[in-house]
C-alpha cells in the first residue's frame, strides 16, 4: 500500500513540497509537475530535502514541464527520474491512491 | 455503513474567506455525507484557520460559513483531524478552535469532541489509510 | 483500470487544465477507462464555448470537447460552482432568467454527487489545481 | 486625488474582487476620483452577467455594476483577457462568429493601452490580485 | 517619498510577506490585507520579523480581515495597528505609491 | 521621451506556464512600450525563471513566450534587473538566463546586455523610485 504524491507547485512559492516531503511513508513516491518541477534543479534550497526523502521513496519529474523552464535532464538533482504523461498514467496506477498537495 | 464503504480524506491547506475552496470543500463534504462512505477531515498548514473561533465576516461582507462545521456531526462526519505543528506555527492553540461535537451513537448517544488535535507523525498515518483523497 | 480526474482551475490562467487534459489523452491511450472528468471550482470555466484564444495558441475547451465526444467522456460540470461564475446550459439560463448560456459540447451540469461518485466508482481518483 | 483600480481575479474564488469593490467605495465616500477600474487575467470574470450566486450570498457582478453606474465610473475589461476566458459583449461576440454574449451592465471592453493609461492619467494605482 | 506595500496572503503560503519586508525602505508601510492577516497573530513564526520591520517601518492591518479569520486586536504583534477600509485608502493617499505583493 | 513621463515597473515574481502571469505580464509590457513611458522590468523569487535559457515547450503543448523578451530592446525596454539572491536560492546563475540585447542610441547604436543581476539593497533601491508600479 503505498502513495503517489503530485506536487505542482515551486517550493520557494508554495509550502506544497515541504509539506508533502513532511507526510511521506516509506514507499511513497512524488512527482514533480507544473512550476513544482523547480525543486527538482541541483543547487537549489531543496535539493537537500529531496536527496532526505530519496533515501526511502522515489521522486519523479514530469519532464514536459522541466523542459518548458529550461531545466534539462542533466540539472537535476541526482537520482530523480523523468517520465512523460505516459509514465505519471503509470505512476497512477501502480500505487494505491493519489494525492494532490495543491 | 455499508462493508464497502470507501475511506474518503478531505485534505483542507487553505485559510478561509481569501480564496473559496475552504467554502466549496465544506460543500463537497456536505453532499457526501448523503454516500454512507467513511468520512475524514484533514485541517492542516493554514486550513487550521477554518475552524478558527469567533469569525466574524460582517466586515468583508461575506457569508460565515464557520457554523457549518458545527453542524457535520448530525450528518456522522466526525473525524476533524487538525494538525498540531500546524497550529503551534501560527501561534495558535486547541483553545483558539471552535468547540465541534457529535453524539456517539454507539456509546449511549454521549456528546464527544469531533476535533482531534493530532501530531505530524499520525497525520501522516491517516492519509495513507486512505482510498480516496479530495485536496483543497 | 478505472480513473476518475478532477479539474479544479479554469483555462488559461492554471496550467491544471493543460495537465489533466495531457492526462487523460496518456490514461486512454494506454487503455485505461476514464469514469468520469469532474470540473469544480474555476474548473467551469472549461466549459465556456464563448472562449476565443489567440490564433497561435491552444484552444482548451475544443480539446476537451474533441476528446470528450471522441471517447465518449463523461464530462460533468458543478452546477454550484458553474452557477457562482455564469456558466449556464439552456436549462439552466431558462430556469434562471438568464437571456443567454454558454455551456460547450460535451459538457454536462450536474451535482456534487457526481464528484463523489466518481471517486466511488473508480479505481483511482487524480486531482488538479491551484 | 484620482485613483486607478486594477482587479486581477475572478469574483468569489479570490477574495480580490471584494476587497477592491470595498476600497472603491470607500475612496468614492472620502471624495477621491476613481480614474477607472480595470479588469485583468481572471478578473475579467467579474464581468459576466450569467452569474446566479447562492441567494444568501453577494452577488459582485451586481455589486459592480450598481457601484459604476451609479457613480460613472470607466469599468474597462481587457479584451485579450477577456478572449482567452469568454467574456463577450454583443459586438465581439458578433466579430467572432458567437452565438452569444455574456458582458454585464456597466462594464467596457478595451485594450490594456487602458491600464496604461490609468498608470499615467492617476495620482495612485492600487492592484488587487491572487 | 515612500511607499505602501499590501500583502494579501498568508506567510505561511506564500513569500510575499519576507519578500516585501526584505524590500521596504525606511519610513514605508505595510498593510496586512486578506489572508495576509495571518501574519499578525502574535506568536506565529513571523512575529520576530514583522516586529523587526515596526523598527523603522509601519505595519498596519485590515480589520475586516482579521476578524473573518477570528483574530481580534488583542490577539496581535503588539505596535499594530488596524484600519478599515477607509483607513486603506487615506495610507493610499498618503503614501506617493502603492506596491501589491501578489 | 517626454519630459512628464512616468516610471513604471513591473515587478514579475512568478514562474511561467504554471500560471498565465508571466505572460500577460509581457503582453502589458509589449503594449505600454507604445506609451514613451520610462519602463523597467524586475525579476525576482521565481519570477527569474521568466528569463531561464532553454525554455522548450512543444510537450506541454504551449507557445514559448521567452524569445519575446528578446524583442524588447527595439521598443526601447531594456532595463531588466534580476535579483542576485532569488538566482541564488533556487541554484541558478546569469549564465543560466538567456542573453538579451538592446542598441544603445546613445552611445552609437552599442549592443549592450539588458540584464543586470543586482542584489536585494539595489533591487530595493529601484522599487522605491518608481511612480506606478504594476505586479504580477
Amino acid at each position: 500500500m503505498s502513495t503517489l504524491h503530485t506536487v505542482n507547485k515551486s517550493p520557494f512559492d508554495r509550502p506544497s513540497l515541504t509539506s508533502c516531503l513532511n507526510h511521506l511513508m516509506p514507499g511513497d513516491a512524488v512527482l514533480l509537475i507544473e512550476d513544482g518541477v523547480i525543486a527538482a534543479r541541483k543547487g537549489s534550497a531543496f535539493s537537500s530535502p529531496l536527496e532526505a526523502a530519496m533515501k526511502d521513496c522515489s521522486v519523479y519529474v514530469l519532464s514536459p514541464d522541466s523542459s518548458a523552464r529550461g531545466i534539462g535532464d542533466g540539472d537535476m538533482v541526482s537520482g530523480i527520474e523523468t517520465v512523460d504523461y505516459g509514465g505519471f498514467v503509470d505512476l497512477v496506477v501502480k500505487h494505491d491512491r493519489t494525492q494532490s498537495w495543491l | 455503513m455499508s462493508e464497502d464503504a470507501k475511506k474518503f480524506l478531505y485534505v483542507n491547506r487553505k485559510a478561509p474567506y481569501g480564496t473559496i475552496y475552504a467554502l466549496e470543500s465544506l460543500e463537497v463534504v456536505l453532499i457526501g455525507a448523503a454516500f454512507e462512505q467513511e468520512v475524514t477531515l484533514a485541517f492542516l498548514d493554514d486550513g487550521v484557520y477554518q475552524l478558527a473561533k469567533g469569525q466574524e465576516t460582517a466586515g468583508v461582507g461575506m457569508k460565515n460559513f464557520s457554523p457549518t462545521y458545527r453542524a457535520l456531526g448530525d450528518y456522522d462526519v466526525n473525524k476533524f483531524y487538525v494538525e498540531r505543528e500546524s497550529l503551534e506555527e501560527r501561534g495558535l492553540t486547541e483553545d483558539d478552535l471552535q468547540e465541534i461535537t457529535y453524539e456517539d451513537e454507539d456509546d449511549d448517544w454521549a456528546e464527544k469532541p469531533s476535533i482531534r488535535v493530532v501530531n505530524r507523525d499520525e497525520m501522516k498515518k491517516i492519509m495513507s489509510e486512505q482510498d480516496v483523497i479530495l485536496s483543497f | 483500470m478505472k480513473l476518475a480526474i478532477v479539474v479544479n482551475e479554469g483555462p488559461y490562467t492554471h496550467q491544471a487544465s493543460d495537465t489533466a487534459l495531457h492526462f487523460t489523452r496518456a490514461a486512454l491511450e494506454a487503455g485505461h477507462e476514464i469514469e468520469r472528468v469532474f470540473f469544480y471550482h474555476d474548473g467551469v470555466n472549461n466549459a465556456t464555448r464563448l472562449t476565443v484564444p489567440p490564433q497561435d495558441d491552444r484552444n482548451l475547451q475544443k480539446e476537451w470537447t474533441e476528446l470528450g465526444t471522441t471517447h465518449g467522456l463523461d464530462m460533468v460540470v458543478c452546477i454550484a460552482a458553474a452557477q457562482r461564475r455564469g456558466i449556464l446550459d439552456a436549462n439552466e439560463a431558462k430556469r434562471q432568467g438568464k437571456d443567454a448560456d454558454n455551456i460547450a459540447e460535451g459538457f454536462r451540469i450536474s451535482g456534487l454527487g457526481q464528484l463523489i461518485d466518481a471517486g466511488i466508482q473508480a479505481d483511482r481518483l487524480v486531482t488538479f489545481g491551484d
